[in-house]
């Protein structure tokens, strides 16, 4: 719906004066019915617009435009919204106010030149342009070649084996920040006291390596024992963590998903050594 | 065509949505060392490819494209039984004001253009993700700043809000050349 | 490149299955005056100028189509690589108190987070082998003892458990200069 679209016989306007011939009378034309007149409304954007159309319509410039007679037009336009008691949104009622007020400002005697800031016409013809500016870069945006109107995205098929499912990345200050905000919380260092203790790990260590010799391997669950209570266990698993560190034992794990992992005494023998 | 520009060929033909030069270089592995001059390079041999056929290599916003040609539309469209949404003045005109103003408040455009702006036209523009709240003017209410988004510039194929065509000259007015005429009654 | 095989190539580019020969010709008006061997000779035309691009035309079953050739499927692959998801703070945490006060039953991990545990998390970690049952406490239930794994100390590129932090430490570091934004998007 554009404006190009109105039948512009439609809304050939009366002129009030042309070239200082007086006006007669409202030709018939002006006579559209109710409803012509309703979708004629629709098609206009606003009283911008409207009055964009009435001074486009007979070829004047913007800047040249005759106020009185433009305002005329539009008043007339108003006028027959009432007479048909169409609801007129209040913008155009706004827009006719702000003419009536350049009409009666155009009857008083002329004072002193208004400053441009003050001429409530250099006002009007400011919005039109802005307003014209913007009813063509809406066009031009219309006119800009589009994605799925112009142009489609190529694409050629490409069934190849399931998509693989990465797994979420997480780095270990953000693991920090959990914890601390976990402890925070918890205020777990009131209740518990954890101390590293690295005399019993070495001591596990030997412990561990102990227990492996003649062995071909032991599972690695078999060096926790659980009575020793949640100390004991950390001590061993960190005493098993520094021995495979040393590379004084080794883990294997049977190739199946949650195989037990199995310790042993390394295979090479300067390891053994070590 | 060497192979690393038929590999983007298969990548971009592949694609759901422009892809960067970034976005590209992640499909190659480390061992492959693309540059990014190579990239470069070798989307111009595939844009050079293109010539002759009934598709371009298209860079929009949001990268590289492979798209059909305009000239093919006609039977292109024959995909589908609805035509392409044709967007009213309305929405075009508020658009046009974001696109061109941003950041633009409600407010702001309800004053370019005269009348109150149509809420159910903002939404559309936000669903179809044209357009997106930038921010909140420090006046009171704090209004939502709108602008425009990748997605748009990606649709209407500009690189850039510098691509957009440039507005029409406004003139200064000249009360002398206001005609004053007195009023018929 | 004649015409015709163009538009068919244009065609075949924005088809969301294969094409009929029937179906391709819905695509031409009966001023166009298609025929089928015109058809098939495009076709055919088409077929030879994919020759050294990085697709082919393929007749299947239900028509013609323009697939990706087999050789590229290790780029085009990689489309599927979504970026992952972020992992929820229950699981960083969990993962945190395994880590700092292994071994650590369901239970007392309940304990200290004053909330029931999510199997799901639990079953996450398992899977990602970063945790893994060490055995089982020997109270009443026997209760599965959770540790990390040594894939646990290799992706946060830990030697040992000593690396952690202790607990102190932990409390007391200031993670604001530790933490580093993940990049948006």
């Amino acid at each position: 719906m554009t404006a190009n679209v109105v039948n512009p016989r439609q809304l050939a306007l009366p002129v009030a004066r042309v070239h200082g011939k007086p006006i007669t009378s409202v030709p018939e034309d002006l006579y559209i019915p109710p409803n012509a007149l309703a979708v004629l409304l629709d098609t206009f954007e606003g009283p911008l617009d409207l009055l964009l159309y009435l001074i486009r319509h007979q070829n004047l410039d913007i800047c040249e435009i005759p106020i009185a007679k433009i305002t005329e037009q539009y008043m007339g336009y108003v006028k027959l919204m009432h007479e048909f008691q169409l609801e007129l949104a209040a913008d155009y009622l706004v827009m006719a106010a702000l003419l009536a007020e350049i009409k009666s400002r155009l009857l008083l005697p002329r004072r002193e030149m208004l400053s441009l800031e003050e001429d409530p016409r250099a006002e009007l013809v400011r919005r039109l342009q802005e307003y014209e500016q913007v009813r063509q870069a809406a066009l031009d945006l219309d006119n800009l070649p589009r994605f799925e109107r112009e142009h489609w995205a190529a694409q050629t098929a490409a069934e190849f084996e399931p998509p693989v499912r990465a797994q979420p990345e997480v780095k270990l200050p953000e693991l920090l920040a959990a914890f601390q905000q976990l402890l925070k919380r918890a205020d777990l260092l009131t209740h518990h006291q954890i101390k590293r203790e690295p005399l019993s790990m070495r001591e596990r260590m030997s412990r561990v390596l102990a227990q492996l010799q003649g062995q071909s391997a032991l599972s690695f669950a078999s060096f926790f024992a659980p009575e020793e209570g949640r100390r004991g266990v950390v001590v061993s698993l960190m005493a098993i963590l520094e021995l495979l560190k040393a590379q004084l034992i080794e883990v294997h794990q049977a190739d199946e998903a949650y195989a037990p992992l199995m310790i042993s005494l390394p295979t090479s023998p300067q390891a053994v050594a070590a | 065509m060497d192979r690393l520009a038929l590999v983007l060929e298969a990548i971009l033909l592949t694609a759901a949505k422009p892809l960067s030069l970034e976005q590209l270089e992640s499909f190659f592995s480390s061992e492959e060392a693309v540059t990014r001059p190579q990239l470069r390079a070798a989307l111009k041999v595939l844009a050079d490819n293109c010539v002759g056929r009934s598709f371009e290599l298209k860079e929009t916003a949001s990268g590289y494209r492979l798209q059909t040609r305009e000239q093919y539309s006609t039977w292109v469209l024959k995909h589908h039984i609805e035509k392409p949404a044709k967007y009213s003045r309305t929405l075009l005109e508020i658009l046009a004001l974001i696109a061109w103003r941003q950041p633009i408040t409600r407010a702001e455009i309800e004053e370019v253009r005269g009348v109150a702006v149509n809420g159910a036209v903002i939404k559309t523009l936000l669903e179809r993700e044209w357009i997106r709240v930038l921010g909140h003017k420090e006046v009171p209410g704090r209004p939502e700043m709108l602008g425009t988004t990748r997605q748009f510039l990606d649709y209407f194929q500009l690189k850039s809000l510098d691509d957009l065509p440039s507005l029409m000259e406004v003139r200064d007015v000249d009360l002398a050349t206001l005609v004053v005429e007195a009023p018929s009654d």
